[in-house]
């Protein structure tokens, strides 16, 4: 039979490779996995990839060459919000189903009809961080964002659910993607008055300069990331400036930690043994939507018993009850993530390795 | 001292010189003359080497310097006084000088500078400044001097009069006069045709990229044709 | 009234007064020289008056209007022409385009017109390609009329230079070295187009350091050394002041 | 600049008018789109580099403004996308002619960081301003209409883009064979020369680069509306780089190199995408195999060895 | 007061990198008047592959050799293969090569060390300095020491000895630099080795501060392109001062206006500067006349 074509456009190059780059490698490995199992359908998957380079007007022309000229089944990527919200319009009109493997919460709400995303959006991280602040007691924060896409975005939902968790934000500070040094940013911080916590809102390396920042200064405030850390290169980048810092994050990234009774456990180890096997690097969180959006695409059309696109999308939605490294999935027709605040984890660094915060 | 025979240089798909043969003895004081275009810079850059010769073969000192890089010919004494003067603009005249001595030892360049500020007191009293500033006629004593720092033993000089004033244009003639009798060999092509001439043993005559004429410089000056066609006589 | 008359003009760069307090004028149709040694000062008094350099102090005026400090481009537009020592040819066009570029004053220079190709414009140009042909015939370079400037040899390109003044319709024009690189038989062939340029009513500025041209064509000359006027006068009376023989001539002329 | 330069011109127009009957399927007509928008800026952008020799590399900065204008505009405050796009345009325009007094004082390293620099200042307030322009993350942008018709398919577009480079074409040829055009390669040539001959230099390097970037935001605005989404990707710094190696590729003062650096840098992307992690380096190399084979760029070296007007 | 120290250390630290990167500029642009849009790649080479060769396990010295040699190497074979073939081309063309050449370079180190993040150990340790208040790196005095070494080398090179002159004369006029007998190849070859191997003995001195991987060298080569601009191209304390001058700018911009616009405050202040100073804080006069 004719394979099932698997269109994908992630940043694999450019200033969110740290993204895109484990989604591809989870991508192929498990595309090939599920081919030795014999596809699905009993049909072959076959991925046809493009890297946008992390720019979000490359993404919207490759997806109209997925979509025109490769003619793939279904769509899974965009590893950016700005990729995925420049492809969204192709889709829909299209009538293709897309699964985004980016963050924020725009490309769900509202919910639009081919589109589904598999990460936690950024306005979870804020809520799950935002809770262990107010269990601490914390009302006074500073937030220090990236000016990238992810941070933007974060700043935007971190301002807007603050006060839900009585939280006022005396400082709004950002630093670039690129930079060397934030210590001007931290060092206003530090001289505004009352100050009990600082929150970065950022990914990759950036954050790992700020904690090393941080450290440098002498802040001694409790320091704050957001899931956009979730790897095991910034313990590394950060080295012991990383101690004490704390972020919330997908299970996969404590996958030895989690207690033997937890659903996700058998989920998260396999793929994260696979991945390391495989590519000899560190699992990220990242790779894992990349996972969770390929094994809901089989599982729904597994279950929708076609590629027909229309039926497919349907399935998607219909998903109940999937585990997958991101947490508990439940779609509806309202509800495009299927996530909740509980698959979450809130995660602390101690001694140079992750724990978990109870 | 200096045989070319047969060369040629191309501009791109255009030859410029096509098929030169031409022989300088050493000591001996030879003057190019022809009109615009007919290819004399072109034939002086060609054998300095920083002109592509397509075809032909250069020997210099019994050498066959045919493929030599520029600074190599440099090396074995061939300087040039290039059209245009072609001073480095932004540095000082003294430095100008100084790498015009580029490639001879550093005990003989102070007395070698004295001999050219004596010859163009002008440039002592600006050695200081940029070479760019200079006048056009104080450019022109420059790139002469350079040439000389670096005790050529041939010399080729490309128009060295050109917009020098009078009493100058005495001066630089004699410059090469006494360069004459001092045993230098001198390649000459000047537009001042009849001085050149005058002073020069042999003279060649090019036109369009040939040798069309040679002769000593008295027959040459005597020559109806180059009377005409050269001397406006 | 003079055409053109320079009042006290200086210039000094950094320390050097490459011009200092020179006065002169020039009536209308006559052929006036500059001489003076290297370095007296004689491109520099072409800069000053052509508008590339701004005058420390001193006035120029053209037809008793002031025009010191005023920029080249507002000085063609009444009538001031030149040529350069340092040729300033533009080696990206061909030949017949750059003297083209000497009648831009005289054309609609509408860029939106021009991009919609009005026949107005067109059939101007074109009048002005033979224009420029018969320029560079009549400057002797009608063997160079298909060429790229690039590929032309020096003494070419001073011609050149000499007919992109001249398609300015010039009422005053300036040369500098007009025959340097030449050999004396194109000398006279240079001297007798400067001629010719006089004749028709352009009142020509020349510096050159070929004597027997200054001499035959210039009915006053200006001798400036060390930036200051020497002196002034006619061929003979020239030729014959003791001073200008020390510091220029020699026993030569 | 011979008569046989409209030549190329009908070629151009030929393989326009029988493109669309060729390609296999939209994705080429989309490819075909994006070439074209490509090359009407590079077009403006080789009047600036190429015949003034005046360099720009903000040119995406111009190009941000229009698409952002055409974003922003309807979206925020309800205008008609064409009046969006006039008033991007006018915004640019004005923008542009307030700083080239300035900028056009310098000259070349030293223009070519101070465009970089207003490029990358445009790109950080598209960027920043995210309460308008949706930040990093971009914005969509609503369709446009034309005289009650709205230009939805890709057929629509590739007329109308057609026939926008076509008038381009025709239009660029027209300038650079004017008095207009040849002040502004004699300003190239020789500043000083052009300026004794009556061009007002500072006036000649503001207006074309007034012109060059009006063109750069109205096809930022046509761009934005035909792909429907803007980032500030748009007005990057990239960007305006991959504009210029377009003029420099094809070849600079050459009407017809700015088609072919257009069309060969934008499928070459598309081209190179399959290569897997090797893009960079294919890319990269194929820049200095033809910079190094043919400096002066493709069309007239091309021309020069086959003996053609370019 | 001790944040304003503090917001100085700060973009000294960050501006000393980007002047070692506007050295690089200097040094080529004044052998070729080429922009070399290659040397942040060198800046990366240079602290890559320390990385790579320490964790190699080859001991420190012999990396750091190495560091320097392998992208020395790499400079003078894009100037062979790539920048001696094109003499006397136009600027923007030689402006692309470079530009080709850096994505070449970045490519290749991408697909051969990964797109990963690395550090490396500080010189002299983590231990913040404190002064009057505010904290400075061990690091960031490494690098400002190296950065006033290479100033001061530089500025005797080109300025006291026959071979920096004919360096200069080369970029100023290669014909008549032939004509002199100075082989300007050869000036052009040592030119790029130079300055490759400046470029990899930065990039060797602060990933210890910035990190680095495949991709720092755009954002270094940009501002050290800025830094060389804004201090007058070929002049090494100009390309000192620019480097600083950005740095503290981004800094005090950071601190004190905006972090949003930290990095367009410099662009307008540089452009206010530009009109006034076309040739940059110590860039010659011209020297062209008419
Ligand atoms: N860069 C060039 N490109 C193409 N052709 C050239 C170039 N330079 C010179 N030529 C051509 O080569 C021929 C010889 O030129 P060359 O400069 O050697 O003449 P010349 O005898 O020195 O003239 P002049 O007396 O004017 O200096 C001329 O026909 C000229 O047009
Ligand atoms: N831009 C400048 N900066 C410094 N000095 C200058 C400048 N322009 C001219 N000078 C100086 O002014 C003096 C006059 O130069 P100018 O070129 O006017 O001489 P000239 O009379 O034309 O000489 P020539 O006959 O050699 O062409 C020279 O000494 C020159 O060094
Ligand atoms: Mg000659
Ligand atoms: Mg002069």
């Amino acid at each position: 039979a004719e394979p099932i074509k698997i269109g994908s456009v992630l940043s694999v190059t450019g200033p969110a490779a740290f993204l895109g780059d484990p989604e591809l490698k989870t991508m192929q490995m498990y595309i090939e996995e599920l081919n030795k199992k014999g596809g699905v359908l009993g049909r072959q998957l076959q991925l046809v990839h493009y890297d946008d380079g992390s720019d979000a007007n490359k993404a919207n022309g490759f997806a109209k060459r997925l979509i025109d000229d490769d003619k793939v089944d279904i769509l899974i990527g965009g590893t950016t919000t700005g990729s995925t919200m420049s492809m969204v319009p192709l889709a829909q009109k299209a009538n293709i189903p897309f699964i985004s493997l980016a963050g924020a919460v725009i490309i769900i709400e509202p919910v639009k009809s081919w589109v589904f995303k598999m990460a936690h959006t950024d306005r979870m991280a804020a809520e799950k961080v935002f809770e262990d602040m107010q269990k601490r007691g914390i009302s006074k924060v500073a937030l220090l964002s990236e000016t990238s896409g992810f941070g933007n975005s974060g700043k935007k939902e971190t301002e807007g659910v603050a006060a839900k968790y009585g939280i006022t934000l005396v400082a709004n500070e950002t630093y670039g993607p690129k930079d060397t040094d934030a210590s001007p940013q931290l060092t206003k911080i530090k001289n505004t008055a009352g100050v009990q916590a600082v929150f970065v809102f950022g990914l990759g390396q950036g954050p790992a300069i700020v904690t090393k920042n941080y450290k440098q200064l002498g802040i001694k405030l409790p320091l704050y990331h957001s899931h956009g850390v979730a790897s095991e290169e910034f313990i590394k980048l950060a080295g012991p400036s990383a101690e004490g810092v704390r972020f919330p994050a997908a299970a996969l990234l404590v996958a030895d930690k989690l207690p033997a009774n937890d659903p996700q456990k058998p989920v998260v180890t396999a793929y994260a043994k696979a991945f390391k096997d495989k590519w000899k690097t560190d699992v990220s969180t990242f790779g894992g939507h990349a996972y969770d959006g390929l094994m809901l695409m089989a599982d729904a059309m597994t279950r929708a018993k076609s590629t027909d696109k229309a039926k497919v999308r349907d399935a998607i939605e219909a998903t109940k009850g999937y585990i997958g490294t991101g947490g508990k999935v439940n779609m509806s027709a309202t509800d495009h993530m299927g996530l909740d605040l509980s698959s979450f984890r809130l995660l602390e660094v101690k001694n140079g390795d992750w724990t978990l915060v109870q | 001292m200096l045989r070319v025979s047969s060369m040629e240089s191309c501009y791109g798909r255009i030859k410029a010189l096509k098929g030169i043969s031409l022989e300088v003895r050493r000591g001996e004081t030879v003057a190019l003359v022809g009109a615009n275009g007919a290819g004399k810079t072109t034939f002086l850059r060609t054998l300095s080497g920083v002109q592509p010769m397509s075809a032909g073969s250069i020997h210099f000192d019994g050498e066959d310097i045919s493929r030599l890089r520029s600074d190599m010919r440099m090396r074995r004494g061939i300087c040039q006084s290039p059209e245009g003067r072609q001073v480095f603009g932004p540095l000082s005249i003294d430095d100008n000088l100084r790498l015009g001595a580029y490639t001879q030892p550093k005990h003989q360049v102070e007395g070698d500078l004295e001999k050219v500020f004596a010859m163009f007191p002008i440039l002592k009293e600006k050695r200081k400044l940029p070479a760019g500033t200079l006048s056009g006629g104080q450019q022109q004593m420059l790139a002469i001097g350079r040439a000389l720092m670096g005790r050529p033993k041939m010399l080729l000089l490309d128009e060295p009069s050109m917009g020098l004033a009078p009493l100058l244009v005495e001066e630089v003639f004699n410059v090469v006069k006494t360069l004459k009798a001092q045993g230098m060999t001198i390649l000459l092509v000047e537009q001042n045709a009849f001085a050149a001439l005058a002073i020069a043993d042999r003279g060649y005559v090019l036109e369009t990229g040939n040798v069309t004429l040679t002769g000593t410089g008295q027959e040459l000056i005597s020559n109806e044709q180059v009377r005409a066609a050269y001397l406006g006589m | 009234m003079a055409l053109l008359e320079v009042k006290q003009l200086s210039i000094q760069f950094g320390g050097v007064k490459a011009v200092q307090n020179v006065s002169f004028s020039i009536e209308p149709g006559i052929v006036y020289a500059v001489i003076g040694p290297n370095g007296a000062g004689k491109t520099t008094l072409f800069n000053l008056i052509t508008g590339v350099y701004t005058p420390t102090s001193g006035s120029i005026l053209l037809d008793g209007e002031s025009i010191g400090g005023k920029p080249p481009n507002e000085l063609a537009r009444r009538g001031v022409a030149r040529t350069f020592q340092n040729l300033q040819i533009c080696m990206n066009m061909s030949a017949l385009e750059n003297v083209m570029v000497g009648a831009h004053l005289r054309l609609d220079r509408n860029p939106l017109k021009a991009a919609l190709r009005f026949p107005s414009i067109k059939r101007r140009d074109a009048e002005l390609r033979e224009e420029s042909a018969e320029l560079m015939r009549f400057v002797g370079l009608e063997k160079y009329i298909e060429a790229r400037a690039d590929s032309m040899p020096y003494g070419a390109l001073k011609r050149l230079e000499i007919a992109r003044a001249l398609a300015l319709k010039p009422r005053i024009i300036f040369l500098d070295e007009p025959a340097a690189g030449l050999n004396p038989k194109e000398t006279i062939e240079v001297d007798e187009l400067v001629r010719k340029v006089a004749d028709s009513g352009v009142t020509v500025v020349l510096v050159e350091h070929d004597m027997k041209m200054v001499m035959n064509l210039s009915d006053r000359i200006l001798v400036l050394d060390y930036g200051k006027k020497l002196t002034e006068g006619t061929g003979d009376e020239v030729r014959k002041n003791p001073d200008v023989i020390a510091a220029y001539l020699g026993t030569h002329a | 600049m011979k008569k046989n330069a409209y030549v190329g011109l009908y070629i151009v127009i030929a393989i326009l008018l029988v493109l669309p009957f060729v390609l296999p399927n939209s994705f080429y007509v989309d490819l075909a789109i994006r070439m074209a928008i490509n090359a009407v800026i590079v077009l403006g952008l080789n009047l600036l580099i190429g015949f003034a020799g005046q360099i720009s590399m903000g040119h995406a900065g111009f190009l941000g403004i229009g698409a952002y204008a055409s974003a922003v505009l309807p979206t925020h405050f309800g205008w008609h996308p064409l009046l969006a796009m006039g008033a991007g345009a006018v915004a640019t325009g004005l923008l542009a002619a307030l700083v080239a007094r300035p900028i056009f004082k310098l000259k070349g390293h030293y223009l070519a960081m101070a465009t970089l620099g207003l490029g990358i200042i445009i790109n950080i307030v598209l960027r920043t301003e995210a309460a308008l322009t949706g930040g990093p993350d971009g914005m969509p942008v609503p369709a446009l209409g034309l005289l009650g018709f709205e230009l939805s398919s890709d057929k629509h577009w590739y007329w109308v883009v057609a026939l926008l480079l076509s008038v381009s074409v025709w239009a660029s040829l027209n300038l650079i064979d004017s008095p207009f055009g040849r002040a502004l390669r004699a300003l190239h040539g020789s500043e000083v020369a052009s300026q004794v001959a009556g061009v007002d230099v500072v006036r000649y390097k503001v207006s074309i680069f007034v012109i060059s970037a009006v063109f750069a935001s109205l096809m930022g605005s046509v761009t934005a509306h035909y792909v429907g989404f803007v980032t500030p990707n748009f007005a990057d710094f990239f960007h305006s780089i991959e504009l210029v190696t377009m003029v420099v590729i094809g070849g600079m003062a050459s009407v017809y190199g700015s088609l072919v650096g257009a069309v060969l840098l934008t499928a070459l992307p598309q081209a190179l995408a399959t290569f897997e992690g090797w893009e960079t380096v294919a890319f990269g190399t194929i820049l200095m195999i033809c910079m190094i084979f043919m400096p002066r760029g493709l069309v007239p070296t091309l021309a020069a060895k086959f003996g053609k007007g370019a | 007061m001790a944040q304003f120290l503090q917001f100085l250390f700060s973009g000294m630290t960050v501006g000393a990198t980007y002047a070692l990167a506007a050295l690089g500029f200097t040094l080529i642009y004044n052998a070729s008047n080429v922009i070399n849009f290659a040397q942040g790649e060198f800046i990366m080479l240079g602290g890559m592959l320390a990385v790579f060769f320490t964790q190699a396990g080859l001991p420190l010295p012999i990396a750091l050799v190495l560091a320097i040699l392998v992208p020395a190497i790499v400079g003078v074979v894009l100037e062979k293969l790539a920048i001696e073939p094109v003499k006397g081309a136009e600027t923007v063309t030689l402006i692309i090569i470079t530009i080709g050449a850096s994505l070449v370079i970045r490519g290749l180190i991408q697909v051969w060390l990964g797109k990963g993040t690395h550090s490396l150990p500080a010189f002299s340790g983590d231990v913040p300095i404190e002064i009057l208040g505010a904290t400075l790196m061990p690091q960031s005095l490494w690098v400002l020491g190296v950065t006033g070494l290479v100033v001061v080398a530089l500025w005797y090179f080109f300025s006291r000895t026959l071979h920096g002159k004919a360096m200069l004369a080369t970029s100023f006029n290669r014909l008549a630099a032939e004509l002199v007998g100075i082989n300007t190849s050869w000036v052009l070859f040592m030119s790029f080795a130079m300055s490759a191997a400046l470029g990899a003995v930065g990039g060797i001195l602060v990933t210890p501060i910035t990190l680095t991987s495949y991709d720092v060298g755009i954002m270094l080569g940009l501002k050290g392109f800025v830094a060389a601009v804004v201090g007058g191209l070929g002049n090494g304390l100009g390309a000192v001062l620019g480097g600083l001058l950005v740095g503290i700018l981004e800094a005090m911009g950071a601190g004190y206006i905006s972090s949003a616009y930290k990095d367009a405050i410099p662009f307008v202040l540089i452009l206010f500067m530009l009109f006034f100073m076309p040739r940059g804080l110590f860039g010659g006069k011209s020297t062209d006349r008419v």
